[in-house]
């Protein structure tokens, strides 16, 4: 792990103790067992709040500890070592970056102090089909006499049941496929036309899909410029995929060492596990995975705090490499337990479903591959 | 006419008279080979198939089985394909527990417990798999102590599935701690006995046929033991071959019930262009996904020739591990290319091949762990197969 | 391995003595270290020929046996396994497979007796770029008043340089991409205006380059119907591959049974080094491989013999499995073997170096995947 | 004027007048490491650097070496890099021998062998690997034995880089045919001695550094041996730490020489198509072989600024397995992609460049056996890094 600062040692200490002793796998066992919509427990995220998390990259005069994204990797590679369920990413990370990023003073002023305080969840909507997409939004945001009027869908939209208000891409000119004519909107949940259907998710975590139908936001809603939204959403979709990296690591890992530890203790034919070379070398080769993945998830989010141009090729290979250790560690996971492991009581089922709900949010390897090679003029 | 011919014209009479049409292409209800418990038109053709004997065609007459020689078996097989007619008699009784004890059992044994399997009276499970013996089955723990004429059952087996609707257990447990593979012995155990409790296991994938089953002070009577006390390790392994030819046998079919279409899915979730798919990736993926799976079948047809004419070969080994490879790399195909769609479990939010895709994904994970994990066949591959030392 | 009849069991048993007694590997070294450009010995070549392996295909009224394609694969698997360096693949299954599924009685008459003798070399020229792509066609041939002007070049011609005649593959109409307005031609070598340019490959084969200038050849020269030789090309194409993925088999198979006898004998620390599991399983996942390859190859001669429709998608699922397993075998021969895998002296960098060279002819796996799943309309 | 900024000046006005301008930025001549013998101004650079000991900077000045910090020979590397000053004297006496002996080494052969390997003046040769023993490195069977005032060897090693032209070995020889680890000890011996034969290996990929040396009835004063008798395998591991860290360092670069951009191949022999790679599966390889280089630049990288605070680690272990993983994908995608281009031998048909990457692409198929197999490697991190028994 990178070298960190004092503040940055002391907030992991922080979310690694809380974590475990307060938000273990047991807890979020607890929550999918109780069946709510909402993909989170009111306790566990007010815990979170008053830990002051959600306001890591918030300026303080607005009520945060004007961090950076570093250090909020550090607390999301904790909470992602035992699937704490909460809205911190969505909103703490994804929601307040895009506000910080281009919103005005107004839109920051009505909408940081909630979301560092954790009374207000802001989150992004950004997809529209299957597959992360940012160039092919379609849903189109009518301009006529100083407003507009926002028609089509969004889909998967992470917290979407439990948020405040969203932070919405539509197309104020243009067609599906170019970056150009993309606007961003903040539109607030109870906004008329605005219809939100929660979904239930193999990992239990809050998503839901959006319908828009005339929904009208006078232009104090905009973010940044009309029409030149998409540099804005790359660069808030970047941060996204840097912070759900780490969060994946953190995931990967805990799967990872409790792994390890099963091939040190389970015994077959009068010897541990991990001593047979097939499982042994899986291990290893698995180990090296997590160490690479761990050095692109450090290097993208030091990129963005730095603001290196190097930003959009950290956060594709970070969201990439992550994506692939903990694709092959959660299958590993089962795997290498056994039988144990394909069983519900066992906590491996979380870990792969919450893999494959990562991998595929805002861009899985796949996407980022191409992403990334694009940028090399081939 | 060749006594053949004659047979089939009997099988079709009898089928004609005996088989309910309107069951026709339809497989029994309840859990397949885990014995239901059915009624009307169903129950019907299971007391008739049963008391013909020919749920279990080459069984001798004399247990009410069929009798009939394997020709005739396989014209039968034929003429009951033809009018689409599934035997509703069959799970572990007629595929594995018959068998084994028409070769181990004794002639008491065998008139005792072969009929109700032939009828489909009697549903059996199978106690075998414990939570501390995994790949390691012989290790297994639950202790039958030896009272002169019963004896007295602790532990517990996992896995095990149909448990639930069983009405009878047989398995291998412990008669002697001081012999690994020496000291198990093959029993029978009526699954109503004082001191069985069943408790069913949920998998990542949702409800399963599994179950724990655990044992308090079970009273097992002396005339249950199989063959000879502590040499019960030897009937209980000629039996996992049957598992294993059973579950690799299934061609590519997951358990949970086949996925849909991989170039549908391709087309609906990814697209085309020109006529090709969009992704050239994600196609090259498909491509050795299919060109895995058809290599698979040609191969199950090419052993299937030579061992006509040569006699069994070992290599067949290599199918369970391959076909847990096929179903699980397709299964994460399918889930990746449906992207958001593929992450959902239940709810008006997806469609049912989407629901259906993420549990059979998931319970596909299960492939290369049960019938052998991969690792252990690739062990016995190397053993029995290249003759390498170590394995 | 499939059922054999008599017929092909004798075969067998003949091409196993011969090529063990009489061709093994130190006879490809000796071949190679002479530095000759044909690509083989004289004496080999005549060897084959006496054998009536040359005359496999051709029917006994024009000096061959008449014989299938299933027996042709059961020769070239075993002189596969040996590296045996000949024109009886390109010549005897190639070239004939051109003239018998196309060649009017003429044509035939004149060059299958030479083939069948060993005393014709006749051998396809199709591809002019680095890799195989049939419809890239764009050598053209310009008719007139009876006759055509060939002018371009083919790369890559196996056993170009010994060869007596060319089926060339050239336009003459449509242009490069389109699969009409191909036709193949019969253009012996001694033809004025063809250039023949051997190469000194890797794998000491014997391959050329041909440049055609102005190069004339009249209509009897036109094998099939002008502007009608695609199918023609691809049925010989398939015949072509379906021949060399049981070359490339019967080499995987002695790469495999070399390496397997190494693990049993080579010891490392007071053990066999196929004790150790990682190289078990690797040796085991290889057998699989082996079996997969065999079960297509020996499938896509069978579909040949049979007439069957499913021709193409067999001998795509041939040339790309036999590849894939040959390519893996020829790395892990040499992984296995250690640092003697890496010396000249050793026969490893033979094998792996045929290995590269089979693999590009006639399409590679990455190739033969694509074509395989343009079958399936995606 | 701080110390170091006075010893900046010094360095520069010492390179000012010693340094021969015409070889700024150029390497010297010969096998690079393994001691070609120099003329004109690399001989006079060699002198130069040689007498002033600054070959082997931080070695103590009582055997000719600099005597300078730590910190001194820094700004010195600074300066020399920043004009392009290349060392001519290196190799294994550099980089692993003096090290090693500057540790083990008496006062007596440190006075003997150090200063001419400042010099430049005696090459070095390694003999470490038997062709008995690969992975098993102490499994060497090379017999010297004892005979009072001098050892008889006899064996052979193999795999010597540079043997053809070193002056003296150093390496490791059994002296006791019972103890395995504990039997071996730590040699030197001129390589001119009567009954020294030395045969150079070719590679698949062509002519090498590499040879095998042949030892009959060689004599070995006693005085060349390294510590104590039977006690040199500790000295020999302590090399091989140099040996592998060295390879693996040498990040991602191939020894034969860097091989040509892999994303100008893909655009000269595959082409594009609206600005993208034409053939879209083989872009997605591509991208996963740049992002594995790029993730294992981002690791040495962070590993380093990890030492720099915390000390070593010993996750290093996974950066030889992914060096040989790295350069052996690249090369792999670049022959493939030269299709029929990327397998020429010698000759006008091909360029340079495509006649190099095969080369190149043949002789990384070593990467994962020199310097430690991977799989060895991979024992090695199960072992020491994750805590796993049995390796």
């Amino acid at each position: 792990m990178a070298v960190l600062t004092e503040e940055q040692n002391m907030l992991k200490d922080q979310a690694q103790a809380w974590s475990r002793d307060e938000a273990p796998v047991t807890r979020f066992r607890k929550m999918r067992d109780s069946g709510t919509d909402a993909g989170y427990e009111q306790a566990t995220w007010q815990d979170i709040a008053g830990m002051g998390w959600t306001g890591i990259l918030i300026p303080e005069a607005l009520g945060g500890s004007g961090m950076d994204y570093a250090t909020f990797g550090v607390v999301l590679e904790e909470t992602g070592r035992h699937l704490v369920a909460s809205p911190l990413f969505a909103s703490g990370l994804v929601g307040a970056s895009a506000l910080l990023l281009a919103g005005n003073d107004a839109q920051k002023q009505q909408w940081l102090p909630g979301i560092a305080a954790g009374t207000s969840i802001v989150t992004l909507a950004v997809d529209e089909g299957p597959h992360h997409a940012p160039e092919q939004i379609a849903m189109t945001a009518d301009a006529s006499s100083g407003s507009f009027t926002l028609n089509g869908s969004k889909v998967f939209v992470l917290e979407g049941g439990s948020a405040d208000a969203f932070v919405v891409a539509a197309r104020t000119s243009g067609t599906a496929g170019e970056t150009d004519g993309i606007t961003l909107f903040l539109v607030p949940a109870d906004t008329s036309g605005l219809g939100v259907q929660p979904l239930k998710t193999a990992d239990s975590r809050g998503y839901a899909d959006l319908t828009f139908r005339d929904v009208k936001v006078d232009a104090a809603a905009v973010i940044g410029t009309a029409d030149a939204g998409f540099p804005i959403l790359d660069a808030v979709l970047d941060r996204a995929r840097a912070g759900l990296a780490a969060e994946m690591l953190g995931t990967a890992c805990e799967a990872f060492d409790r792994t390890l530890e099963y091939l040190k203790t389970r015994e077959q034919f009068g010897q541990v596990i991990g001593s047979f070379q097939s499982l042994g070398h899986r291990a290893a080769t698995l180990f090296m995975d997590m160490e690479f993945a761990r050095s692109c998830v450090e290097a993208a989010l030091r990129a963005i705090d730095e603001g290196s141009d190097e930003v959009p090729i950290l956060c594709s290979l970070a969201k990439c490499k992550a994506g692939e250790f903990l694709h092959d560690m959660s299958n590993d996971m089962i795997q290498m337990h056994g039988g144990i492991g394909m069983t519900d009581e066992f906590d491996a089922g979380f870990y792969i479903k919450r893999a494959r709900a990562a991998e595929a949010t805002f861009g899985g390897q796949s996407y980022h591959r191409r992403r990334y090679i694009s940028h090399f003029g081939i | 006419m060749s006594d053949l011919d004659a047979f089939r014209e009997e099988a079709r009479s009898w089928l004609n008279d005996h088989f309910p049409s309107g069951l026709a292409h339809r497989s029994p209800p309840g859990i397949a080979g885990f014995g239901a418990r059915l009624t009307g038109d169903w129950k019907a053709w299971q007391t008739s198939l049963g008391e013909k004997g020919w749920s279990a065609p080459t069984w001798p007459a004399e247990y009410g089985g069929g009798g009939l020689s394997p020709e005739q078996a396989q014209v039968l097989g034929a003429e009951m394909a033809s009018r689409g007619a599934i035997s509703p008699i069959g799970g572990f009784g007629i595929m594995m527990w018959g068998p084994t004890l028409l070769d181990f059992g004794t002639e008491e044994q065998k008139q005792r417990y072969l009929p109700p399997i032939i009828r489909g009276d009697i549903h059996w499970c199978q106690g075998y798999s414990e939570p501390g013996a995994g790949s390691d089955l012989a290790n297994l723990q639950s202790f039958a102590e030896d009272k002169g004429d019963h004896f007295i059952l602790n532990g517990s087996k996992v896995w095990t599935s149909g448990a639930l609707e069983a009405d009878w257990m047989y398995g291998v447990f412990r008669t002697d701690r001081n012999n690994k593979y020496e000291g198990i012995s093959f029993l029978t155990l009526d699954m109503k006995s004082p001191g069985v409790e069943v408790k069913p296991i949920t998998l990542i994938s949702g409800q399963s046929p599994f179950n724990e089953v655990f044992f308090t002070d079970v009273v097992i009577p002396k005339e249950n033991l199989i063959g000879e006390k502590n040499l019960g390790w030897n009937i209980g392994k000629r039996l996992l071959l049957h598992e294993r030819q059973g579950i690799a046998g299934s061609g590519g079919a997951n358990v949970v019930g086949g996925s849909y279409d991989i170039e549908q899915v391709a087309r609906d979730y990814i697209g085309l262009e020109n006529g090709v798919l969009a992704d050239g990736a994600m196609r090259e993926r498909i491509a050795m996904q299919k060109m895995f799976a058809h290599a698979y079948a040609l191969t199950g047809r090419r052993f299937g020739e030579e061992a006509a004419v040569h006699g069994p070969t070992p290599a067949v080994g290599i199918m369970k591990v391959a076909w847990a490879k096929d179903n699980q790399n397709r299964e994460e195909l399918l889930v990746e290319m449906l992207g958001n769609r593929g992450l959902g479990w239940e709810g008006s939010g997806f469609s049912d091949n989407e629901l259906k895709t993420v549990r059979t994904w998931l319970r596909s994970k299960a492939n290369s762990i049960e019938g052998g994990t991969t690792e252990i066949n690739l062990n016995l591959v190397a053993k029995r197969v290249l003759g390498l030392k170590g394995y």
